[in-house]
């Protein structure tokens, strides 16, 4: 059954952490909790296992490996959550605007997706705090076009379509570029984050910007052809997307991550992401 | 042309004028022509060759990844197949509809037709990934010769591929399939009214008063004729069936060529490789439709002199059959 | 009683009254030769016989079964697809533009309706076909496809195709017309020969040599009536009606000076 | 010298020699009519003549020009399509089937190769275009397109249009042999009217009685060679090869008894 | 049948059989067909009007958004618009060569669709944007036509929407409109193919026969009868076309109409409303296509018998010409 094609790439690659299969829990001192489990919902439940929708082209957080298997900080926490409650989780990659509809809609119990949290999504579901991603720029080795964050007014960026740096961000900086009279910045939005890497990588774009996990670990994927541009700001919280519904569910989530926070599997699977400089401790509902 | 009034005469005389070896006209718009297309052929080709951005031996290992070929494979050959498969069963039948007397079957086709057309088989598919869990039996039900394709399909993915999880492949693939093809017998619902309305109607005149059924004469006689008109057409559809296919991860399914490749260009950012790895693998399954489609219009072409007759002698305009 | 019995046929399209109101009587093993000008109704009336149009008034019988419909309690009952098409199974016929099916070989055209219609054997259905196609003079074109026949040919293929079904009635519709002047012979000496050989046939045409010689009774139409009727000899030989006499006049005179 | 001046005119299709070295000449004002059974090369002829087919070997000359081919110091040049087409607006071809544009009506039929080819004023144009139809009977049928007319009346269109581009030389091939027998008459009509009006004529056609009112010379082909050619009532009336006796006996069979 | 035997005689003696008025034959399938069809419609505007998830007060705000509306006329329905010009025309001249005696030009036709026709669109509009950006002067040269077009549409553009600044209408769509294009031609060569070849050979020799050019007989009679047989698919293709300018976003141009619904529904979260009010407006452009190809195939039917002839008499069929 091995078939033909190879399951590895020569070249890079080899810094992508691996984990297990999606399905199983990962290893670590989590164990079971009856407590929480008995604030599964019903259908979780009986069917043993959470159904959580993913956008799996969202490197670091989550994405695919070997074609079929979902990896990333986000899949190792989550299954680290449910280990808690004693259950397996199914993971579905989807495209990313479909979830949200998808978890009202019952397709998925869980959605699971570098979702921030913010006043619109509250409205429509139940949004868990998890962790704290800010806006992360970066540019080439060594800057060589001198872009500074504050000072981008004719620099040519990358920044993938739809994303609250391009939709936010962007916007009050393009604003401020007209008003002191300086050229404005060369968008170059791509429908894909990797596509908007490429861009760097390959010396279409100045510079970049994006959710800071993802740029911190472009950096690191690209071995060293990138490099930070200045900190993280605007940072705010990741949430699970949870039905309004199962509001009780969402209440024993913050409890497991407060456990796994305690045990100290929080803290290394961030360090294995490389990605501890977004941990948070106020594991809330609908912060 | 006065010379030649002169030269007339005196070539009469001159003995009676053998073979034709005449210069042929020349063509310099034409050789223009050709001289762009060579220069735009070798611009490419240098691009090709040079252009690092292809970063050719990165895309010969991305194809050669098992995911990949096995969402070839299955994602993308085999959903097309299989959507093609119901959007062809179903636009004759949709076509037949269209053609009846009956006019709500006439019109019940014309909205499907009209309503299906319209829709993005992207938005169809999402909305087919989530009917398929909202009622999942009320699908199986309403189509249960495609169930037993992928059930046939299920057992061969087992022997073959275990790459997938049978659940996955019921939910997803199903779902992509119905809603593709589905899609698909919209479009295919025109061209194969055009086709039928095609074959001269005396021939399905002639077949009754053979004394053959309407479904026989339906199948024997009209469909093989109507196939010429068809087949081509329908060879551009499978075509971007083909491609198309990249649709799936709306329902979602992820095993299938494009997802795949995408999903190796996050990992190393390397877009355009991936891109170029797509097209080398559309290109090789867009050659093998058009031998398929070559071969097929050959088939459906037989008896139409579409090529050299072999009987001895060819057919009088006047006396061709109703062809 | 006769093998086509035909009373008060009428037909319209639309608000065009094509047929008002035929009557024809054709015994077994009688020719009947249908003439007329362009328009008259001979196609129509030929296709109302085979239920190929559905006739607005009057009655058909063929074979003593009514064409088309169930009499039951003095009510008209529409027969379904199915049992017209049985019905159509004892009719033959020959179109003017042949309709050979084109993508199938002359011997796949005739095996074609007794292997999907009377699921006769291939073999039995073959050696029938190649006995028919010997008897048109086409044996060695079996395998040819329409295309590469000539319309002579074709046609004989035709008058084959509708043997094959072993009809007890053939109809044929201008069977020569579309035909070059030399081929139209050798169609005309097959519909000869079954004539000999004793089988019921209308035919519609132009052939006034065959009219005479082969017609029991020719049947002159015009407007969608029958003007004339009788021996081809009263007929064409001495028409009564002034209708019938300028018909044979205009087409004697392009023929005159041969 | 003739209008139409073909010497040893061969041409082949693939390793078929179809005409085998055929000398004709044409005289202005004359009327040729061309028999000879199917496939003896007529069409290919015709065609020829208007460079359809570009022929193999020999000469035709029309009008004292060498179609489709220009002849200087000693070698022969192959003249472009426009040239081509130039020559063939001198030169009028009526078709069996007729080949009237079905998306025109008959008026815009006939006023398409003058507006488009000779760009004559559309009002014009349509003048002259009212006065042929006129001729030919059909003024009140301008408007029709062509699938609303008779085969007749299309092929009466059909030489409109050929006449509206004033040509030297018609070839008509095989005008009537589409045509229901009834219909023929109104066609040759319109022909022997424009033999009358002196119009150079070569005329394909099964019809005999036109060839011997019409035609100045008759002349019978076979299997690509001229086999017989002089004065109707000769080659007509007094065959003497066997091929055209074989050939005129096969078509008088099917009318003697009219 | 033996009741039919028995009751001719008695009826044949009692009078002539006057207007038939028969009991029509029942289909009971065909019923039981209607009444599934109405059960599953009736299901389907349940669904619309009762579940939630359609939300239709947000989706008439979200088709009412001003982005929205300038999306759907610029990007959707000029891109359409102008790529179908380039693709038909493209496509036209593709055939053309196709057809030709050339070899060279035939196999460069070969070659182009052969290509185009396997390249995903998503893919060709990804690399046209990365090269608008490599060569941006380049391209203008290429195709001045095209920017002649653009050019008077950035006027347009500028006097009726101003949300889109001219420099990414002018790179984007230009890309996007070529891309776009460039495929459809692909497409459209085979359409035009097929139907340049069903026109009969005696339409281009009759016109040839009048001294009509080579250019003069494909304009004025083969092609105008071959749309009879191009229209159709290419109906297809245009709403295909359609629905295919949401692939623009990866030139990247995103005033069009899906991205600018899907970025509404990014910042409310409602895809699913964002679904419905996308096939609405798809809806609304496939019906008016619908009604334009209606009428293009009548106007391309004329003469062709496709309607109740207007004149006295029906054509003979032995006597249609060349048609
Ligand atoms: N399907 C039809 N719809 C409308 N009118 C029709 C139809 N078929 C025939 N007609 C009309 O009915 C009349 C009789 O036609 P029919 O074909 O029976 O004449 P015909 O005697 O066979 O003439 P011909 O010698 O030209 O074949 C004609 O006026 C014709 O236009
Ligand atoms: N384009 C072609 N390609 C190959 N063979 C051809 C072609 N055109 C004609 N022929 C062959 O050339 C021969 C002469 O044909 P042509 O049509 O000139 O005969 P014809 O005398 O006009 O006969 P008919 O009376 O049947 O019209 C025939 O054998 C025919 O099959
Ligand atoms: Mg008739
Ligand atoms: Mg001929």
């Amino acid at each position: 059954a091995a078939g033909c094609g190879s399951n590895s790439l020569e070249n890079g690659g080899s810094s992508s952490p691996s984990s297990g299969p999606s399905s199983a829990p990962s290893s670590g001192p989590a164990s079971a909790d009856a407590e929480l489990a008995a604030a599964l919902p019903a259908k979780i439940k009986a069917a043993g296992k959470i159904v959580v929708g993913t956008d799996a082209t969202y490197r670091p957080n989550e994405f695919l490996q070997g074609g079929k298997t979902v990896v990333g900080m986000d899949v190792d926490l989550f299954n680290a959550v449910a280990q808690k409650f004693g259950v397996t989780v199914e993971w579905q990659p989807a495209t990313f605007n479909t979830i949200i509809t998808g978890v009202q809609g019952g397709k998925y119990d869980v959605g699971v997706s570098s979702f921030t949290i913010n006043a619109e999504r509250k409205k429509q579901v139940n949004m868990v705090s998890y962790f704290s991603a800010g806006t992360l720029w970066a540019t080439a080795k060594g800057n060589p076009k001198g872009v500074k964050a504050d000072q981008a007014c004719g620099k040519t960026v990358s920044v993938q379509t739809g994303t609250t740096q391009q939709l936010d961000d962007l916007p009050i900086r393009q604003k401020k570029c007209k008003d002191a009279g300086q050229p404005p910045i060369k968008e170059l939005p791509r429908d894909k984050q990797d596509q908007a890497t490429a861009d760097l990588v390959s010396g279409k774009s100045d510079a970049m910007l994006a959710d800071s996990p993802v740029v911190l670990d472009a950096i690191k994927q690209t071995n060293g052809q990138l490099e930070q541009l200045g900190e993280i700001y605007d940072a705010a919280p990741y949430g699970y997307v949870i039905p309004k519904a199962d509001t009780q569910f969402a209440q024993a989530v913050t409890k497991a991550l407060q456990e796994l926070n305690a045990d100290g599997t929080y803290k290394s699977i961030l360090q294995k992401w490389n990605n501890d400089s977004g941990a948070i401790t106020d594991y809330a509902v609908n912060p | 042309m006065t010379s030649d009034a002169q030269s007339r005469p005196q070539d009469a005389v001159a003995g009676r004028p053998g073979r034709i070896d005449a210069v042929p006209v020349r063509h310099p718009g034409r050789w223009v022509a050709i001289g762009v297309i060579a220069v735009l052929v070798g611009m490419l080709v240098h691009l090709l060759v040079t252009n690092k951005a292809f970063d050719w031996s990165f895309v010969f290992q991305a194809m050669n990844q098992q995911p990949v070929i096995s969402g070839f494979l299955k994602g993308t050959l085999l959903v097309t197949a299989l959507s093609m498969v119901v959007g062809v069963g179903g636009g004759v039948l949709l076509a037949v509809m269209r053609l009846s007397d009956n006019p709500i079957l006439s019109g019940v086709s014309w909205v499907f037709t009209w309503f299906f057309r319209s829709i993005p088989r992207y938005i169809l598919l999402f909305s087919m990934g989530t009917l398929g869990i909202l009622f999942p039996q009320g699908l199986s039900f309403g189509v249960p010769f495609d169930w037993k394709l992928m059930e046939w399909f299920g057992l061969s993915g087992d022997l073959r591929f275990l790459n997938l999880d049978a659940n996955q492949v019921f939910t997803g693939l199903v779902a992509g399939v119905i809603g593709l093809g589905l899609s698909e017998a919209a479009y295919m619902a025109e061209i194969a009214r055009a086709g039928m309305l095609s074959v001269d109607k005396g021939q399905a005149e002639a077949a009754q008063a053979l004394g053959m059924s309407s479904g026989k004469v339906m199948r024997r006689v009209v469909l093989p004729q109507a196939m010429r008109v068809i087949v081509p057409p329908t060879g551009n559809e499978t075509i971007a069936m083909l491609k198309d296919t990249s649709l799936l991860v709306a329902v979602p399914v992820i095993g299938e060529l494009f997802y795949q490749l995408q999903s190796i260009g996050t990992t190393y950012y390397k877009t355009f490789p991936i891109a170029v790895a797509a097209t080398l693998y559309y290109l090789a399954a867009t050659s093998v439709l058009m031998i398929g489609q070559y071969f097929l219009e050959r088939h459906f072409g037989r008896g139409f002199g579409t090529k050299a007759p072999r009987g001895p002698r060819a057919a009088r305009p006047a006396g061709a059959g109703g062809a | 009683m006769p093998l086509v019995h035909a009373v008060n046929v009428t037909k319209s399209f639309h608000h065009n009254e094509v047929l008002k109101g035929i009557d024809l009587d054709v015994e077994r093993g009688q020719v009947v030769c249908l003439l007329g000008p362009s328009g008259s109704g001979k196609t129509t009336f030929l296709r109302c016989i085979n239920q190929l149009e559905s006739i607005d008034g009057g009655r058909i019988w063929v074979d003593d079964k009514l064409m088309g419909y169930d009499e039951r309690n003095g009510k008209l009952y529409r027969l379904k697809n199915k049992e017209i098409a049985a019905q159509r199974r004892e009719i033959g016929m020959v179109f003017q533009r042949f309709n050979l099916f084109p993508h199938m070989t002359a011997l796949e055209n005739i095996i074609e309706a007794p292997l999907q219609v009377r699921r006769e054997a291939k073999k039995a259905a073959r050696e029938r076909a190649m006995k028919l196609l010997d008897r048109v003079g086409l044996a060695d074109r079996c395998d040819a496809y329409p295309a590469q026949l000539s319309g002579g040919q074709q046609q004989r293929v035709a008058i084959a195709r509708a043997l094959a079904m072993q009809p007890k009635l053939m109809l044929f519709d201008e069977p020569t017309s579309a035909l070059d002047p030399e081929l139209v012979g050798e169609v005309l000496a097959v519909m000869r020969e079954l004539a000999l050989e004793g089988m019921t046939m209308i035919v519609v045409t132009h052939e006034m040599s065959f009219a005479r010689e082969v017609a029991d009774t020719v049947v002159f139409m015009d407007a969608g009536v029958v003007v004339e009727s009788g021996p081809p000899k009263d007929v064409i030989g001495n028409p009564q009606h002034p209708r019938t006499q300028a018909f044979l006049a205009r087409l004697r005179s392009e023929h005159e000076h041969l």
